[in-house]
């Protein structure tokens, strides 16, 4: 099966999202597109598979002109997709999400469990996932319901699979397997489109590159005709030097210290320190409890016993409200659920932390809270028309900047990071790193808890690396490797 | 940190959400059949089905329209209007079953008019509802001007007085009635994909339309159950009054959320099972059967049955923890 | 056979009871209007007075409620259930229910269109709102412009007062507007307020009871406008007195409920009782009470 | 290519949002005092001010309430019960104005008691009120013995009658009540940070609780707010009427959520001004004036409000739209 997007055009209202973008797949080929936050790559994919309208252009598929209805009509057609932000229902099983609107039924319309359980086993097996199929997905990490939604595109008989940022909740382990999946995929004919910001996975899985920019597609590659350096010319329209900014820190006070922090059945025994001016980055597989701890310590999840000392002071914090009171800062690594308010507009999102400061006798001072708000965006780099637009209209990438404008904006003395620069882009990346080192300048603490095992190599002082639910070791960053890292994660130790 | 850890907490709400339900409804028989021997009299059990399955038919309906997080506030009217067009035909010379059959189509048609502005209309459930609520009463009103329809036609027929007063092997028939509809209620919820969507729809509206769920005629689909559910009540009442009452059912479609709410359903969505609410509606059944039985007065009847539906529903807030 | 719509079995002879001992149940149409609370206080004070037990249920004018409740007197075997039917025509299965079961029915303030009642003791709606008329008439004179504040809509009381009331104003009275105000004092106030800017002109009015009278003398103040009510509640009578109403076709819940409990107490004794107890009926008059 | 192509596309939900409920009230108008022209007399303006106020005052609290993706059905309740409260203590000869302050003390707590079981026991809003609106109400029937409360006291005392029946410069001294806490409520959503937080709880808990909002305690004050604000309306309703009736208030949590829906609030929560639900209780407000200065039967009264509450919300869909 061959797709060919030729010319494609989206505006949404005034905002002219695609303005005549190219783009084909064939079979049997990884074709990766890349692109900045909002460049429209979700958009296309959107428009391709029929969720969204489009006002121009043509999609042809196999040289015919073709529409799908709908999300159903393309998978029926073989076109399967993977989402970025994830479309399922937390109060439904695993085996339920999977075969929503597809399910296999037995006579007078009965539904046939059993057949739909041994498939969804199948399919999450393939992965080698050990994800039971009677819990509600909602009860999963982030990482074992994006292996979910991996696992119920392959179940079809799909010839072109569609993947946007599938990796972005996944640990190293999850990737190896799910880049051995793609390769099988690949040999059975399968053309497979992949959306990612993680600039070595296209290096080692893509047969080309297409880039996107500001709403066109600026070159396509074959992947081993370039590298990185031109890949990031086209994204961001100029030469970038490296990723990583260096690291020049200048240790403070003890700021944070934890001691024997525990959580039956979550997390055991933690014990770490964080001092002003350091990122301490926190490495781990997935659902090692990394989360969980970062929860308890910010006031949202109880814990059954230790300590929390700000500064050498023992203190008792049992809210969020507490944890700000006390100069905390906590971007939670579901932006959707819990960092933002999609409907509300983005100067609401940003000040809702720090509003209380803006505030006289409980009454705003609106010119001071635009001046912040406006501050903040334009810091950051928030892609937007107005702080007046609602969150919800912003691209994946440009909501994350807005959750982390929020806390940069609160003034805290330690910030808890969870995945920061989750789906955001290279350029966005690195802006986002500047941020933290100005940050850690000024004598802000930084908890940087990541999946991206060559971002806590990268940008860092220390790494903690937790292991279900324990501080299995931590490590100079400049001492660090890969191997160290990845050993201490899956449960093994370093010998001294 | 393995799968079975979560077993360890024990957790209160969700044991009612579980259990609960029904572990409530048999605290309240045990502790009503104590203080009152004759509540445990067939007769008085075969009184309390028959109370409890117009509400019970009503609720089954609601059941659908809460899982989707919506509301229907118009069953009462639904079914008044209903219960009021088919005993004007009856008085019309038309044969009871035919009419009791326009009837209850006449409350499906209502509920699609419901469901139709819900869809496409895209304006909350509850204002919707509210708003045909006051038409339909309004119609109620109109057509049978003001006064109760009633008449030789109806008080003589056999075939019509059947629904609401006869018995089959000592059951009352409207028990069965209730059972048959729970059976095919239960069945369409928990074995269908008709069912599943509804849970798809409640849980996350746009997940479901990414999964291509025609949301829209889904929508009207279950609006339309419920109207047809409330007409059937409306067809048993007017059958068990022998008359066609123009104000019937108001205030029916809080007891027929309190029942699927007592069940165990999230009024978010999404959330619930259909036993809950027949359990539901026989819990509501029970205590005003109950507090007849045991003589409370009427003014501390409403104390009472505020008190209970509040520590069911506390215990069950789990649902909304998560 | 295994269906059917239940047969009669009733039994004519009455085993004599003493007035302690007749366990009396009750089924009201409302209690949230004083005038049915007051027909409560008429049957609790004569029961009292004779030492037996009596259960009171709310109806909550609702029929179907009403039928459960009779069922679950039914099944605590009261002896004589009195019952103020929400309707005349909705009660007859219950009341059938009851005479099944053998136990007589006294029916208060509403009849049963069917089934057996010992008697009902009522006082008559049509012919009080046609009292109320004829007083009207007197006060404003032939043809005047008067308004009618209707009670709920499809509620029994509103509309057999409201027939009375329209039947005998027939070319005698000119009714320029009928608008409902729920027998509610507050909803009387605002409708009446409305209702005089409409029809400024207008000589007097008729509430179909005397909640709304008394909302309609507040919105109405000293505008020489006449009010007339029914029912006779002791608000009302203390408005009559104060002649902010002008007069009141005053019914006697606590005679009424009184009467009942007689009732019940002289079919026990195996005494004949007639098929309807009259309720007293009188006008009261602000002219009189000055 | 530019920003002025929006303006090509023509929304009418969005003109609704916008402008909207102030149109559909100016439409209104025009129409009622076309067909009746005492409509705009001085003396009925007034009067149909008068009549808005009580439901207004309930709308501002209500407002809060829906912001949060709650509702509360008990306040009627707590208005009925509230004036009976304060009717019993002017009876027992305390000075009226202490007991209407202590009446609304009391409507306070009982939102405060809503309040604490929503965002303690963490149950739905709906099911929460629903239960005490029966809870509040019993009460109300066994204070008053089911019958109004009255009596001299309260006839023949001036500071008791003013609030209700009183004028101010020829305006009724309820109405100066009305503004001045539709000014208070306004200040308090549009320009406080307790506003602020009250939107953010209504667009997403979670998200809001992670931002450091206590949302158990500002759960808790809005309710307070609106039992309070009941409480008031309960008190003017008690003075005009110079008696405390026992079912008063039935019914006005609808005419309460109407309100506030017409002005252009999303039940959904988050979205909405307190200037719309000032709008939306003065549709209500003309339609009920208007319908009786038309002469429009009891029966059609009912179809006319639901449909004049249907269209408006339908133009107001684009709420849910996004
Ligand atoms: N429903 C919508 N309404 C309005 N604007 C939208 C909507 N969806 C997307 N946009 C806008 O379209 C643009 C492209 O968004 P899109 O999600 O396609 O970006 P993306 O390339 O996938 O970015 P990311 O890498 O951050 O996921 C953004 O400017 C975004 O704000
Ligand atoms: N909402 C939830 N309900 C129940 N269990 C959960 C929930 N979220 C996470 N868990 C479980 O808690 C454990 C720790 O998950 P957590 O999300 O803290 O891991 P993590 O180290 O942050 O990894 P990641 O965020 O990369 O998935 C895992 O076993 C996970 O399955
Ligand atoms: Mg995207
Ligand atoms: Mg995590």
């Amino acid at each position: 099966m061959q797709i060919e997007l030729k010319n494609i055009s989206k505006a949404f209202g005034p905002n002219k999202v695609l303005r005549g973008v190219d783009f084909s797949i064939q079979s049997g080929e990884v074709h990766a597109l890349m692109g900045e936050n909002g460049a429209g790559k979700s958009t296309l994919m959107n428009i391709l598979t029929g969720l969204l309208d489009f006002d121009g252009g043509n999609i042809l598929v196999d040289g015919k002109e073709t529409r799908f209805n709908n999300a159903l009509d393309a998978e029926q057609h073989g076109v399967a997709f993977i989402h970025q932000e994830m479309n399922n229902f937390a109060e439904m099983s695993v085996v339920e999400n999977m075969f929503l609107n597809r399910e296999i039924k037995k006579s007078f319309g009965m539904l046939d469990m059993a057949e739909m359980r041994k498939q969804a086993k199948a399919a999450l097996d393939r992965l080698g996932a050990d994800i039971p199929v009677g819990v509600p997905v909602g009860s999963l990490s982030v990482g074992r319901q994006q292996m979910i939604e991996i696992a119920k595109s392959l179940m079809n008989k799909t010839q072109v699979l569609i993947m946007d940022e599938p990796t972005a909740a996944l640990t190293e382990n999850e990737i190896a397997k799910l880049f051995d999946i793609i390769r099988t995929l690949k040999k059975q004919g399968v053309a497979i489109i992949y959306i990612s910001h993680r600039m070595e996975e296209i290096f080692q899985i893509s047969d080309r590159v297409t880039v996107m920019r500001d709403g066109v597609s600026v070159n396509t590659y074959k992947t081993e005709d370039t590298d990185v350096k031109q890949i990031v010319h086209d994204m961001v329209g100029r030469d970038m030097g490296d990723f990583y900014p260096d690291r020049n820190p200048k240790f403070g006070e003890s700021y944070l210290k934890v001691e024997n922090l525990t959580s039956d059945g979550v997390f055991k025994d933690v014990n770490f320190e964080v001092r002003s001016g350091e990122v301490l980055a926190f490495s781990g597989l997935m659902g090692a409890g990394r989360t969980e701890i970062m929860r308890a310590i910010f006031g949202i999840d109880k814990f059954n016993s230790g300590k929390i000392f700000i500064k050498g002071k023992e203190v008792h914090i049992s809210s969020p409200e507490h944890a700000i009171q006390h100069n905390i800062g906590f971007l939670t690594e579901d932006r959707k659920d819990e960092g933002l308010i999609l409907d509300a507009s983005l100067a609401d999102n940003i000040d809702l932390p720090s509003i209380d400061g803006f505030a006289k006798h409980g009454f705003i001072d609106k010119k001071a809270d635009k001046d912040f708000v406006d501050m903040l965006m334009k810091r950051l780099g928030v892609k937007a028309q107005s702080a007046k637009d609602a969150a919800a209209s912003l691209s994946g990438g440009n909501q994350q900047k807005v959750v982390l404008a929020k806390w940069v904006g609160s003034g805290s003395q330690v910030l808890i990071l969870d995945e920061p620069t989750r789906g955001v882009d290279v350029g966005a990346k690195r802006e986002i790193y500047d941020l933290m080192n100005e940050l850690t300048d000024r004598g802000t603490a930084i908890i940087m808890v990541s999946s991206d095992l060559d971002e806590v190599l990268g940008f860092s002082d220390n790494i903690a690396v937790v292991y279900e639910g324990k501080i299995q070791g931590e490590i100079a960053t400049k001492d660090a490797t890969q191997d160290k890292v990845m050993t201490l994660a899956t449960g093994g130790k370093l010998d001294e | 940190m393995n799968n079975t850890e979560t077993k360890k907490k024990f957790n209160m709400g969700e044991f009612y959400s579980k259990l609960g339900p029904l572990a409530a409804l048999l605290i309240l028989v045990i502790f009503v059949s104590i203080m009152n021997s004759s509540f445990l009299n067939v007769n008085n059990l075969m009184n309390l089905f028959q109370q409890v399955s117009v509400n019970a038919l009503i609720a089954f309906g609601m059941q659908f329209v809460i899982l989707t997080a919506g509301i229907d506030l118009s069953v009462g009217s639904i079914l008044a209007l209903s219960g009021a067009f088919a005993a004007q035909m009856i008085l019309m010379g038309m044969p009871p079953l035919l009419a009791f059959l326009i009837g209850v189509v006449m409350g499906a048609i209502f509920g699609a008019f419901n469901g139709a502005l819900i869809a496409y209309g895209k304006a909350a459930p509850f204002i919707v509802t509210l708003a045909t609520m006051s038409v339909f009463r309004g119609a109620t009103y109109v057509l049978t001007n003001g006064n109760p329809i009633t008449g030789p036609k109806m008080n003589n027929s056999l075939s019509f007085q059947f629904l609401g007063q006869g018995y089959l092997f000592g059951i009352p028939f409207q028990v069965y009635i209730m059972i048959i509809f729970y059976v095919i209620a239960y069945l369409l919820l928990h074995k269908t994909t008709f069912g599943r969507k509804t849970y798809a729809l409640g849980g996350n509206e746009k997940a479901a339309f990414v999964a291509g769920v025609n949301t829209k005629k889904l929508i009207i689909l279950i609006y339309t159950i419920a109207g047809f559910l409330s007409a059937v009540g409306g067809m048993i009442l007017t059958s068990q009054l022998a008359s066609a009452q123009p104000d019937a059912g108001t205030g029916y479609e809080m007891d027929a959320i309190a029942a699927v709410v007592l069940g165990g359903t999230s009024l978010a969505g999404g959330k619930g099972k259909m036993f809950g609410t027949l359990v539901g509606a026989l819990i509501i059944g029970v205590l005003n059967n109950g507090m007849n039985l045991l003589g409370i007065s009427s003014f501390y009847q409403q104390i009472v049955k505020g008190i209970v539906i509040l520590t069911a529903v506390l215990l069950d807030r789990k649902q909304s923890q998560n | 056979g295994a269906a059917s719509v239940g047969n009669n079995k009733s039994s004519s002879k009455v085993t004599k009871k003493a007035a302690k001992n007749v366990k009396i149940g009750v089924s009201l149409s409302t209690l949230s209007n004083p005038f049915f609370v007051n027909v409560k206080k008429g049957i609790d004070n004569e029961a009292k007075a004779n030492g037996s037990k009596v259960e009171t249920f709310d109806a909550q004018n609702d029929s179907s409620k009403q039928n459960n409740q009779i069922s679950d007197l039914i099944t605590k075997k009261v002896d004589v259930i009195i019952v103020n039917p929400v309707d005349s025509d909705a009660i007859v299965p219950s009341v059938k229910k009851a005479n099944q079961a053998g136990i007589p029915v006294i029916a208060c303030d509403r009849g049963s269109n069917g089934g057996k009642v010992v008697t009902t003791v009522a006082s008559d709606n049509v012919k009080a709102g046609k009292m109320a008329a004829q007083f009207l008439a007197d006060q404003v004179g032939s043809n005047a412009k008067v308004a009618e504040l209707e009670g709920t809509p499809g509620a029994d009381a509103a509309v057999q007062r409201g027939k009375g009331f329209d039947a005998a104003i027939k070319g005698n009275l000119d009714l320029v507007t009928k608008q409902s105000a729920n027998f509610d004092r507050a909803k009387g106030l605002s409708t009446m307020q409305n209702i005089l800017q409409a029809h400024s002109d207008i000589k007097g009015v008729f509430a179909q009871n005397d909640e709304m009278a008394l909302g309609a003398a507040k919105a109405i103040k000293n505008q020489d406008i006449k009010i007339v009510s029914i029912d006779g509640t002791p608000d009302g009578l203390a408005a009559v007195k104060s002649g902010q109403i002008d007069g009141i076709v005053a019914q006697q819940p606590k005679t009424e409920g009184k009467l009942a409990v007689k009732a019940a107490y002289k079919y026990y004794q195996g005494k004949k009782v007639s098929k309807t107890t009259a309720s007293p009926i009188h006008l009261v008059k602000s002219s009189d009470a000055k």
